[in-house]
């Protein structure tokens, strides 16, 4: 039971699970409302919270991301607003997960962020679901801190299992992990995704067929089809053309489901589930909106990786609900 | 007193966007290739105004360096942009076949090159890139030390026959080569001394000038030269210096391995060996961060510089 | 006239073109019977030799090959000889090109060789071509040669225009040239061969997305779909799966012919000039087997990359008419 | 009389295939990948008796290293194989972020180095290598010299925690290190000498104990060592030896830029500047040929170490 408070409070001083009571923990003061139903264990905890919570996590997860940029002014709001509901409904409905975290997570589900740019809503969901305190979240960019502007496992931050930034990598690593549950007989999923421009570095074609060779049936990936990069649409700077087709010729079952949408995101990655296991790898084609949530940053590359000044930030934080405490 | 004054900062990767639109005007040879950074790279000029010759690669740096290299095949001169990192350690073997090997006329350009990219921390803080390019035969490499330098620099490119990297990079950085020739190859002699030479390039120049301040007042006379071209070593302006002040101090904005500081270091133990100190990062990743926060935290401020002159100074014999 | 003769004969004599009458050429003793028929300038030679003459070209070339491979011991005979008949066809029946060899190739159909390890055949069919002595095969791999075991320009070898043998890299600068002819209003083609397995590399995929983007219609590409790599079988090693749905799905115009029946080859390549100019680039997938032409080499990966010894040398070369004179 | 004698000679390739298969019996946590080079690697012991820890990626390096990268998370310890150039060059920023930035577990092992592959060429003969790995923070970098030592290493990396790369090569060589202990990190000191220190790693280890016994005729004594780990470098070793001889000579089959010569000319400048004269490919492309041919044309004989040594000892002052 305990797990699932850490998640949400990052209270230090019950990071020891058998020092409190399970009483104080759900009355402790500090725990928001939206919590006070149902709590499970991380490993379990798939589906226990409903929509509305879900939701709310993921309004304050967008909050943390625009005031993580503004505040160092620099960062990648854009696509980690637009896949603010993918790592909510991940991290909160999805995978089995341990915060205490183990770099091997033998026995846990993982996740592999190819498109390291949008560590913003890595970190922000990482810290909510508690694997570190959530104050930390602002140390984002800033000198000596574990939060680097792209996610590195150097300075050791809990939830990180490798470096990611220079895009096109992260497949193959993923692979590298199946492979390795695979060996071990774990039959948990291992999880990662891309960006929809990364799909134009051929090392994601490489992985991709080897994948299919191999079976690497324990693998969903997911594309944030958000249909911008850093120099403008996709389509203009160089075209996916149809990407289902492409990856289903690459051997993989390819399916679509709606990224800014929490429903259809939790239905696409439980679908993605029952994909899996049949000998193919399974790859989601999630369409989302880049910056998602805030008027004026949705739908342009403009803000593939430009900070809001504080006036941006006050307009964006305007139209975020505050769920949980702002870090 | 600081020798060179600036009145104004600016980025060096400014300055190559300045030198490759001036380029595009007086030469419809040179083409430029960008993989999703034209606006990073100060492309954005060139591919207005030319926007035949312009080409979007997307982000597929592999293919952009073939692409440059079967486009000087029918002698146009291509200019690739990216990133430091993606425009040398993503790319090496495809550089080295299809540019260096086949000795093919093809400029590669870098930005966002060393610690002072800043925040986006050490995934794209190359510091090793000058270190793989001037390991390939026939290569020219060349790093400017400000937003002057590297526009004159990258002119001189227009001319200059063979492949070639051109490294730059982020952060606003004083101006103070203006009106200064630049020949690739040679050395510039910032500041004439006597005691100890230091040897810089890039960014760290102003730092080496404002060491040297530092170290006049402290009534030590150091010699500031500007190896802009790592290669080919203007091995005679080295050695000549040594030859007079007795030692030499390095600053780089590179790995301690296999940057300006070993080529200086070659160069001296077999032809003059003579004590050196570094001033480079100490073999480490960096970091996200304020980019003079992180030259501070790695060693690579004036203080560090003045401290080595004076370590330097003192193991002569 | 006279260049016509040099592809075939390579007499140091005749390379300078003013100095001998076309009836010194034609009375030559070393000229073969076959070739006392037509005889074209190379720039308009298409399809002047007949299909019996093509033939005879290619057994020699054959010839060439595992004589070259067996006198240094090394090198790759397998996938040259698969690729025999596309290079005598492109050579002697498609490209407008100039044996004196312009490196930047204005206004000639430019070839690039990708899969660079298939130097022999290449090497063979520039000599009998006259792009240099055919005595200089000799020097195959040899201290000191221009022809280095995989193509290089580095010893200005003529006919090169760029090194490969590090697999992947042929097609970008296949595009860059092609770029360059569009830039130039040059409407000749640019050709480039490619492995099959070499499409396991990740820079081939994108290239091709580049291509279909940027509507590279004067690109003309084959792969020699032999079905082998060093390891073994495509299939087993890393099985490309429905080839053709991949090329398509990244927006190229795909089709198939045979590649070690000389006139399928010949129809294959008219055929390709026929879909090019339509904004989308060709790709032929050519159905060849390694080591075509010597019966105890044919559809192995063993003979990819491996010399015959004397008595292996005996065998192949009493199965390849000797038809022009061997080198 | 040349110092060490031999009755075998065997490629250094062959002693990782022989390490790589002892590892699988006793550490069922080393697995092995290659990219469609498995023979010419000498994996197929490994294979056969491990096939579900041996993995075959196919033509495709960059995704080699990340499958590697990802197996490491997990305790494996992967062992990846391919020829040098594919092994750093194509894949250098896949091995940076993935596996040296991330810290992971990763044995890169790297066959067909140098010149000394022969008869393929340039295109594969990497001479670079050595200066791209050493300049990656904690990277370990061993060259070793002949079968039995590559054996040894491949073995030792089993147990040594952290990022590696291990370079070999393709042709016969003597073997002449059998028995002698193998220690990461710490120098194998093969002659003792007191005129001139001769640092070598890789094929040049016994090019330089063939050297040392022309020397010898000649009235030098020269003091010969194994540097087979270029990273971390045994200084203490290197120091020592050159405090007693006063010049060194560095014999590498490597670019002159960037590899154990500029290490060794990296200590010396900065702890006791000393003439070095180095033994390496004179910044050029290699080509085709038998292997010894082309140690010769590039300048790696034996002969070339002697004289260089000559002109080493008459350096020092
Ligand atoms: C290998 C590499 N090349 C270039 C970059 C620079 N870069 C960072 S993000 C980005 C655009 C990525 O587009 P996409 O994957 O669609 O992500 P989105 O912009 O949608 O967040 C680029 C080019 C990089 N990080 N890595
Ligand atoms: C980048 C790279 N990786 C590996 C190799 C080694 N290699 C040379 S040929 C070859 C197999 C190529 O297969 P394919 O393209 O089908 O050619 P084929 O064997 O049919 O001639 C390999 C792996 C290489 N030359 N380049
Ligand atoms: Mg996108
Ligand atoms: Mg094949």
């Amino acid at each position: 039971m305990r797990m699932a408070f850490r998640f949400l409070l990052n209270l230090k001083e019950i990071r020891d699970d058998s020092k409190y009571p399970p009483l104080f923990l759900l009355q402790h003061p500090k725990i928001p409302p939206i919590f006070a139903g149902k709590i499970y264990l991380a490993h379990t905890m798939a589906k226990e919270y409903d929509l509305i919570q879900l939701k709310k996590i993921a309004s304050q997860v967008r909050r943390d991301i625009v005031r993580m940029v503004h505040a160092c002014q620099s960062g990648h709001p854009g696509g980690s607003l637009g896949c603010t509901e993918f790592f909510v409904a991940l991290y909160f409905t999805q995978m089995k997960h341990d915060p205490k975290f183990n770099m091997d997570g033998k026995g846990e589900d993982l996740f592999f962020l190819s498109n390291g740019h949008i560590s913003p809503v890595w970190y922000s969901v990482l810290a909510r679901a508690g694997y570190f305190e959530v104050s930390e979240l602002a140390t984002f960019r800033k000198l000596g801190s574990r939060l680097q502007g792209h996610p590195a496992t150097h300075e050791h931050l809990p939830g990180i299992r490798i470096a990611s930034g220079s895009l096109g990598q992260g497949l193959s690593v993923a692979l590298g992990a199946a492979q390795a549950k695979k060996l071990d007989k774990d039959d948990r999923f291992v999880y990662v995704l891309m960006g929809d421009g990364e799909q134009q570095e051929g090392q994601v074609w490489e992985a991709a067929m080897y994948a299919a060779h191999n079976k690497m049936d324990n693998v969903i990936a997911t594309i944030d089809y958000n249909g911008q990069q850093i120099d403008g649409p996709v389509d203009k700077i160089l075209s996916l053309l149809d990407l289902k087709a492409k990856w289903e010729s690459f051997g993989w079952i390819v399916q679509e489901f709606e990224g800014n949408d929490m429903q259809a995101v939790i239905d696409g990655l439980e679908k993605a589930k029952s994909l899996a296991g049949k000998g193919k790898p399974v790859m989601n084609l999630m369409k989302s909106a880049m910056g998602f949530g805030v008027d004026f940053m949705v739908g342009t590359h403009k803000w593939h990786g430009a900070a809001p000044n504080d006036e941006e930030l006050a307009k964006a934080l305007a139209q975020l609900e505050l769920t949980l405490a702002d870090y | 007193m600081i020798k060179y004054s600036f009145t104004e900062k600016k980025d060096t990767r400014s300055g190559f966007g300045a030198g490759l639109h001036e380029l595009g005007k007086t030469n419809s040879n040179v083409v430029a290739l960008t993989a999703d950074l034209t606006g990073s790279l100060k492309m954005d000029a060139f591919k207005k105004d030319f926007p035949e010759r312009f080409f979007q690669i997307g982000i597929a740096e592999a293919n952009m360096i073939g692409i440059a290299a079967g486009l000087s095949i029918s002698n146009k001169i291509p200019f690739t942009g990216t990133f430091a990192n993606f425009s040398t350690g993503r790319v090496y073997d495809q550089i080295r076949q299809s540019v260096a090997y086949s000795g093919k006329n093809v400029k590669i350009c870098a930005s966002h090159a060393g610690l002072t990219l800043g925040e986006d921390g050490a995934t794209h803080q190359i510091l090793e890139d000058v270190g793989m390019m001037k390991m390939l035969p026939g290569m020219t490499v060349i790093v400017p030390a400000d937003y002057a330098q590297t526009k004159a620099a990258t002119i001189a490119l227009g001319e200059h026959v063979g492949p070639t990297y051109l490294r730059f990079g982020r952060p606003n950085w004083p101006i103070f080569t203006a009106g200064r020739p630049f020949i690739i190859g040679k050395a510039d002699k910032m500041i004439e001394g006597k005691d100890v030479s230091i040897f810089a390039n890039g960014h760290m120049v102003w730092q080496a000038i404002e060491a040297e301040a530092i170290l006049a007042e402290k009534g030590i006379s150091a010699e500031v030269i500007n190896i802009h071209t790592i290669k080919p070593l203007d091995v005679e302006a080295i050695l000549a210096s040594v030859q007079k002040t007795g030692c030499a101090v390095t600053c780089e904005e590179h790995q301690i391995n296999g940057g300006l500081g070993d080529s200086v270091a070659q160069v001296l133990s077999r032809f003059n060996p003579s004590p050196i100190e570094m001033v480079a990062v100490n073999d480490s990743f960096g970091e996200s961060g304020p980019p003079l926060d992180l030259l501070k935290k790695y060693g690579l401020s004036p203080s560090n510089i003045v401290e080595a002159a004076e370590k330097a100074i003192k193991r002569k014999k």
